[in-house]
């Protein structure tokens, strides 16, 4: 049996060509792919770089949930979520979605769902530093 | 009973630890469990929004707690 | 001076890392990524494989119109738009489209623009080929 | 004037080849090429439709062409 889902927390970097070469597949005629990057800055302000910590069993059962959502409300074929924990320097990429559907709609719906219910829904936590401290993102009102 | 809370992100912060003991009746729910810990970590009551996960699920203030239950503490999340 | 599109017709195979490679910049939070691939069937129909034959000229600037219009209407970094001519198996990947923005939103909204007015619009023609014969596709009603 | 008309994808199989000479009257337009060339292709009616480029610019039924044009029968694309 042909897996359809790929879901997975890594402490080292993310493999961008072994996930893309995952979801490929000649049933499919559409891949979106979306890749989360540390960016240099959060509201004018320098980020020198980003600490991520999940809950990890329970990110990888409620990244399942989302994933079987996914499956239930379009024609998609495979799912892969990948996301860090760990230091990560500018650049760096927390977090990689790709979802392959035969039609490229259900693909790009799907991975926009995925990437829309994850930032509300899974026990993953970013800090951000800065030169002069550092914020849990989204602790406060 | 007896109940260890796990802490993630800034409640790991608050609590200065990753997981905390905590006594509680044998009846207690999830809102009880709210109270105490606020009652010892009153930062807590400063974050958005916190959430308790009740063996890697989230739970509702009704619902009861169990003496092998897994309890974690999640704020506000915010991967991706 | 950094180039903020990239836009290419290929006869060889699409390079997916060098082009992620190239779109990745320090300023950008979110990659959206496109990979259209040979699909092994259409309307029930095995396909044997595909091709491609461009007005290369006249694709390459309709694309860099495309490319103008998202960056008009959203705010996103870089654009890429690589298309391949010649003769594609299955599973081969005919366009691949990248789009960084600070913000997931619009790289998630102009890749799907880009895709979607690409089909409408760049002078690109794909031929089907099966067991039993050839079709231009949309050629006909 | 004398124009070379260049054919893409079923156009250049109607044709028979990626590229024909036309004869037409120094103030023809696209209207005009279009007519010829049905006259002489008939099964260029058959397309879904088709349009007509000018120096890589699709052009309107309107336009009037000139001697050193880029002309190009674009049928209904089918890229990406």
């Amino acid at each position: 049996m042909t897996l359809t889902t790929n879901i997975q927390i890594f402490s080292s970097p993310l493999n961008i060509q072994s996930s893309i070469d995952w979801i490929m597949s000649p049933e499919s005629g559409g891949i979106d792919v979306f890749i989360g990057t540390v960016r240099n800055a959060t509201k004018g302000k320098r980020v020198i770089r980003l600490e991520f910590e999940a809950y990890e069993p329970m990110a990888i059962a409620e990244m399942e949930k989302i994933a079987k959502q996914a499956f239930e409300k379009w024609p998609v074929q495979k799912i892969l979520i990948h996301h860090r924990t760990g230091i990560l320097e500018v650049g760096e990429v927390p977090v990689l979605i790709a979802v392959s559907a035969a039609h490229r709609a259900a693909a790009f719906d799907a991975c926009r769902f995925i990437i829309d219910t994850l930032k509300q829904t899974v026990p993953i936590w970013k800090k951000e530093i800065f030169e002069d401290g550092e914020v849990w993102v989204a602790a406060h009102p | 009973m007896k109940i260890k809370i796990l802490a993630f992100g800034i409640a790991k912060d608050i609590f200065g630890t990753p997981s905390v003991n905590l006594e509680l009746t044998n009846d207690a729910t999830v809102y009880n469990l709210k109270y105490l810990l606020e009652q010892r970590y009153p930062r807590l009551k400063q974050l958005a929004s916190y959430m308790v996960a009740v063996n890697n699920e989230y739970a509702l203030p009704g619902d009861n707690l169990h003496e092998r239950d897994e309890i974690a503490i999640i704020p506000p999340v915010s991967g991706g």
